[in-house]
């Protein structure tokens, strides 16, 4: 698994003031702020709805497919605004996501997809070697890898979704619900990676409905409601907000309220 | 019928199955990367057969180069479309952008027809109506270089889907658009390359249609369209479809052609041009989702 | 994770009276069993919520009771009517309606029309009737259009009757979309997500709203998947939890609420200390 | 599959309001029942003609407009259901000698069950394995008008003079002592009148807006209750016998049918006229249908004249780069592309959303 440490690399990401519309509709997300310092790791929490996926699409520049677009705010990598950027660019800027429902090119064999995800790299013998590390990391693809992607289990999708993602080298890299659907041996297996990212130094940005895992992988978290950010700080202390409780199992204080 | 006959048939079928397959390759490649049904592949048949034609007989210039520079001029017009029509329709444009290659498919014949006239022209290929004789059955070189020459572009394409970066890029971004953009695949470079491809495949097809006895004219526009059926029975968006579709339609209409004046000649001299078609909705009566597509049955 | 046995709590309504019945119901795509063996009822007058983490198949059960997908086993019954196998059409025309996570309305229509649509069954005039009784057609769009009128007032649209529904915000959609449901006149109402995507105060009077309809109807049986908890615990009578396609546990909220299954399958395991 | 175009018709509240328009529609319909009057005594015979064949196309491109416009259904077939209303209208008229208007209800329902049996086809299939399988219809169409040679005459086509437009004794292409040609323009654009109004009513009611659901949402339209099977099923039965009335009309404005009448160019043609008069529009198929022609017509007229005549080549000047008909078929290509990209709903679209169109058609409150 040392080899594949030569997959990822680190950058801060700051998002200010970031508010989203879709169409002519009220804004999907409010006046959201989010840093994340190089090498670490942020948890964006909230429920369906609560704008997490707008913010996923914002920093990555594909709001443009869902007719949505940022109204105002600024998103700096590395202190270079990437607001305007295709996202295309953003992927060459270090950018990497893992989108939410795997998404694995089904048609495409394994290999393929890890060769797709790293399309924008021009570096064929560094390719090869970060493909052998991705299966180096999770063994279970390596046996399968001309077979089609969608034979995979779910669990092995979202392995190989992570793997794809990895393949850009990213300096920061967005994994959008990477448990979702997945029983608990296997999430257990996802937070190991994750963790395992984190420790080569990438910078993770981490959205989850899984409020226990995502507070034991990240060094701070926010959360979001309704487009806004309601709760920030480090993980720590976020643990045994109530408000955390509250909005997951509607908790006895009324916090859900505000 | 003898069995000379069958061979015979065997090979013309083959023939117009590689022909039916370019086209419908063609058409599926623009549709999985753009979603557009493209009428104005028929435009791009036309003006290859016009071209080749134009290089080989008017300017002297040897054949393959002509038929290679009519397939780079039919795909530079190809990508010209997708940037300056095209691209203007979003994703949820896409019967606009289809009806918008009609109006195009219009523009090229009245554009054609100003430089060429109507009357049909002699592509000056060098088989002409030569025939060969395989096993004692008399086969047209035109239809043995159809068969080449068609093999050779299949597989070049196939192998630029399979094996290159661009080919990857357009098979991610078939799969899952998305997807594809979030790995750092530009869409709109897929859409260019797949209406280059579109271009180049017709400019083929339309020398292939052209040979032989067939001559260059008008109607090759229209001709194209009997690749369609070609394309729905493969599943709209599988070249591996298209292929296999265009060689059942090549054959089973060659196969009409030489059985039905024989035992159903009731049904007139026309009935193999409609055969494409009636394969295709007895299949899709059968099968909707195509012979090899998996798409999803729509229940209502 | 291990099969878990179904505590159904015993349920208040009795087979004879339940408005909606769902029994064994399973439904497999390809290798993945989605729904297995569900089971539950709801009484007329009632609000069941249907919770669980996302991919628990609260959805694909929605669109197995209105008929879009085709359970491999079970039963689904209305009253005393098996639906399980007709169409879409047919299942509204029985009474249930339903409304989307996404919603489902008709984009470049106005919210009169909209609403219009929700009538569709009820309005006899069809192609032939329109063409051969031009009169007795006109009145009766007439007639619905005043009833569509008192919905509008009900819902508070009036003001935006004749806006194209597409260009207004997601939470007049749902408003809309819950309008068009009760159009439909139904005898049991599935909602799917229904707060989903709205702020507090839009959750808030869409529970006015609902809580009007029930008033309004009495013996209408709500059933509803949300994810938003303050929501459903202050409006649910009952609670079936789903995951992995499985009930995993159902009861009252406040059963519901102190349950480790319930904490396992939302938290995933007992690191958070409640 | 779900449409592109934009705006959607109104429907539901005008319905009940229309008869309470400001005058400006009042005097706008009154300028039309005049024009429809004094035409006739103004016009030459060919130009009668061109505005005969103008609505035989407007009638057509109505149906066309149900089906594709308003209910999605993308159809390359109308033109085969047009052949089939024209060849039943020769057939029984000159064959078993019933009276005009009956055998246009002949063509009508022969056309409509043909279409409610495409429909089937569509029922299956959605958008674009649709437009195929209805170009293939068209294509068997061909093949079938040019082999069924006792019916339909095969390739040197059949002789139609014999039907005459008539109500029961009542020859309506010979009304009193007007010309053949008066009497059509006033037969013609009556039915086109008609055909307009019942369109009209129809797309403001139920039926249009189950169109338009199904257009939409498949989905969402079953989850209303809208029996989509039947819906289409009716829509394309609808669509095709509105073609077969055109049929009918066609046969008894021309002297002689030929298959090539009801091809793939008649096909397009319509097209051409739904997408620029604005395909979700009823009164968008009648002013495309006036405008194609009438633009194809000009350009013949005028083909010698300075302004065209470099570029087009006739036997006057041979100067020009086109003939008439490329010419005229580049116009075309080129105004479909630019309609589509500048304004998809075309002309009346646009004009429905023009300040100066709402302020005079505005309901009084």
């Amino acid at each position: 698994m040392a080899a594949s440490k030569d997959l990822t690399g680190s950058g801060e990401l700051i998002v200010e003031g970031l508010s989203v519309a879709y169409g002519a509709h009220s804004l999907a997300i409010e006046d959201v702020h989010l840093r994340v310092g190089a090498g670490e790791t942020l948890a964006v929490l909230g429920s369906n709805g609560a704008g997490k996926t707008t913010t996923v699409r914002a920093i990555t520049g594909v709001l443009g497919s869902h007719s949505g677009r940022i109204v105002k705010g600024s998103i700096r990598l590395n202190g270079v605004e990437i607001a305007q950027l295709s996202p295309f660019a953003r992927v060459r800027a270090g950018i990497a996501q893992c989108m939410e429902g795997r998404r694995v090119f089904s048609e495409l064999s394994i290999d393929d997809n890890l060769r797709a995800g790293a399309i924008t790299r021009r570096d064929n013998a560094a390719i090869l070697r970060d493909v052998e590390a991705v299966y180096g990391r999770f063994p279970d693809l390596a046996g399968r890898r001309k077979e089609k992607a969608g034979y995979l289990s779910g669990g092995q999708q979202q392995m190989l979704a992570i793997g794809r993602a990895l393949m850009a080298r990213p300096s920061v890299l967005l994994l959008d619900e990477p448990s979702l659907g997945l029983a608990p041996k296997l999430v257990e297996m996802v937070a190991e990676t994750i963790a395992e990212i984190k420790s080569q130094g990438t910078t993770v940005l981490l959205i989850e409905q899984n409020v226990a895992m995502s507070l034991d992988l990240s060094d701070h978290a926010v959360v979001l409601e309704t487009g806004r950010v309601v709760l920030s700080g480090p993980t720590a202390e976020l643990r045994n907000n109530p408000r955390i409780h509250a909005a997951y199992l509607g908790g006895h204080t009324g916090a859900a309220a505000v | 019928m003898t069995g000379y006959e069958v061979l015979q048939t065997f090979f013309s079928g083959l023939a117009l199955g590689a022909s039916y397959a370019i086209l419908a390759l063609g058409f599926v490649i623009v549709f999985a990367a753009t979603k557009v049904l493209n009428f104005a592949q028929g435009a791009f048949v036309l003006i290859g057969a016009y071209l080749t034609f134009e290089f080989e007989s008017q300017l002297s210039w040897p054949f393959p180069i002509a038929i290679v520079m009519s397939m780079l001029v039919s795909a530079l017009i190809g990508i010209l479309i997708e940037r300056t029509v095209i691209r203007r329709f979003s994703h949820s444009q896409a019967f606009a952008a289809v009806m918008a290659t009609v109006g195009l498919l219009f523009a090229s014949q009245a554009v054609v027809a100003g430089f060429w006239g109507d009357s049909a022209r002699n592509l000056g290929d060098p088989w002409g109506l030569e025939t060969v004789r395989i096993f004692g059955a008399a086969i047209a070189v035109s239809g043995l270089w159809a068969i080449g020459l068609s093999s050779v572009l299949l597989g070049l394409v196939f192998g630029f889907l399979r094996f290159s970066r661009g080919g990857l890029s357009m098979r991610a971004s078939v799969s899952d658009q998305e997807a594809a953009i979030a790995q750092g695949i530009n869409p709109r470079r897929v859409a260019a390359v797949a209406w280059g491809l579109a271009g180049a495949s017709g400019a083929v097809a339309g020398v292939l249609l052209a040979t032989g006895s067939n001559g260059v004219n008008g109607t090759l526009a229209v001709a194209a369209f009997a690749a369609l059926p070609a394309m729905v029975l493969g599943g709209l968006d599988s070249p591996i479809g298209a292929l296999l579709g265009g060689l059942i339609i090549g054959m089973v209409q060659q196969f009409t052609s030489l059985l039905q004046p024989v035992y159903l000649s009731g049904l007139g001299s026309e009935f193999s041009s409609v055969i494409p078609y009636l394969v295709l909705i007895v299949v899709l009566l059968i099968r909707p989702q195509g012979l090899f597509g998996t798409r999803a049955v729509q229940r209502f | 994770m291990g099969p878990i046995t179904a505590s159904l709590i015993p349920l208040q309504a009795t087979a004879q009276t339940a408005a909606l019945t769902v029994s064994g119901l399973s439904l497999r795509f390809g290798g993945n069993q989605v729904l297995d063996d569900i089971s539950f009822d709801v009484a007329p007058g009632e609000i069941l919520a249907t919770i669980g983490p996302n991919g628990a198949g609260k959805t694909t059960l929605f669109n197995c009771i209105s008929g879009l997908y085709r359970p491999q086993r079970g039963s689904v019954k209305l009253g005393e009517t098996e639906i399980l196998g007709l169409r879409p059409s047919a299942i509204v025309g029985k009474g249930i309606a339903r409304t989307f996570q996404h919603l489902a309305l008709f984009g470049p229509m106005t919210v009169e029309e909209n609403l219009l649509l929700g009538y569709h069954r009820a309005i006899h005039s069809t192609l032939a009737g329109s063409a051969l009784f031009p009169r007795r057609a006109r009145r009766e769009e007439a007639a619905y259009a005043e009833k569509v009128t008192a919905l509008m007032e009900q819902f508070d649209l009036t003001d935006i009757r004749s806006e194209i529904v597409s260009k207004l915000p997601h939470g007049v959609g749902k408003r809309i979309e819950l309008a068009r449901a009760v159009a439909m006149d139904p005898s049991v109402l599935l909602l799917d997500e229904p707060a989903a995507g709205l702020n507090p105060e839009e959750t808030e009077t869409f529970a006015k709203y609902l809580a009007g309809i029930r008033a309004a109807r009495p013996s209408l049986a709500v059933v509803l998947i949300e994810h938003d908890m303050p929501f459903v615990l202050s409006i649910a009578d009952r609670i079936v939890v789903l995951n992995f396609g499985r009930q995993i546990v159902s009861g009252s909220p406040a059963e519901i609420q102190r349950d480790p299954r319930v904490i396992e399958a939302y938290l995933g395991g007992q690191k958070v200390e409640l | 599959m779900t449409s592109t175009l934009t705006a959607a018709p109104t429907a539901g509240s005008k319905a009940a309001s229309a008869h309470k328009r400001r005058p400006w529609v009042i005097t706008g319909f009154a300028a039309l029942a005049v024009a429809y009057i004094v035409i006739p005594f103004l016009a030459t015979d060919p130009v009668l003609y061109l505005f005969g064949y103008c609505a035989v196309l407007a009638v057509a491109a109505l149906g066309l407009t149900l089906l594709t416009g308003y209910a999605g259904q993308i159809s390359l077939a109308q033109p085969f259901f047009i052949g089939i209303g024209a060849y039943a209208t020769v057939f029984v008229t000159v064959q078993l000698g019933v009276p005009f208007a009956f055998d246009l209800v002949f063509a009508i329902l022969v056309s409509g069950l043909v279409g409610a049996g495409s429909g089937w086809l569509a029922v299956r299939l959605g958008g674009l394995e649709l437009a195929i399988v209805t170009l293939g219809i068209l294509v068997i169409g061909q093949y079938i008008f040019n082999t069924w040679t006792p019916v339909t005459g095969g390739e040197t086509g059949v002789l139609s003079s014999g039907v005459e437009i008539s109500l029961g004794p009542l020859n309506l292409e010979k009304l009193g002592t007007f010309t053949e040609q008066q009497s059509l323009f006033w037969v013609l654009w009556a039915t086109v009148a008609a055909v307009a109004f019942f369109c009209s009513m129809l797309v403001r009611r139920a039926p249009g807006r189950s169109w338009i659901a199904l257009r939409e949402n498949g989905r969402a339209a079953e989850a209303v209750g809208i029996h989509v099977r039947s819906t289409k099923i009716a829509i394309f039965a609808l669509a095709s016998g509105i073609g077969g009335l055109a049929g009918g009309l066609y046969a008894g404005l021309q002297q002689y049918l030929s298959p090539l009448d009801f091809g793939f160019n008649t096909g397009m043609l319509l097209f051409a006229i739904v997408i620029l008069g604005g395909i979700n529009r009823v009164a968008g198929a009648i002013i495309g249908a006036i405008i194609v022609p009438g633009v194809q017509f000009y350009i013949s007229e005028q083909a010698d004249s300075l302004l065209l005549a470099p570029i087009i080549t006739t036997g006057v000047t041979d100067s020009g780069f086109f003939t008439v008909g490329s010419f005229s078929t580049l116009i075309f290509g080129v105004l479909i592309v630019a309609v589509l990209a500048i304004e998809p709903d075309g002309i009346m679209g646009s004009l429905s959303r023009s300040r100066l169109y709402r302020r005079l058609t505005a309901h009084r409150p």
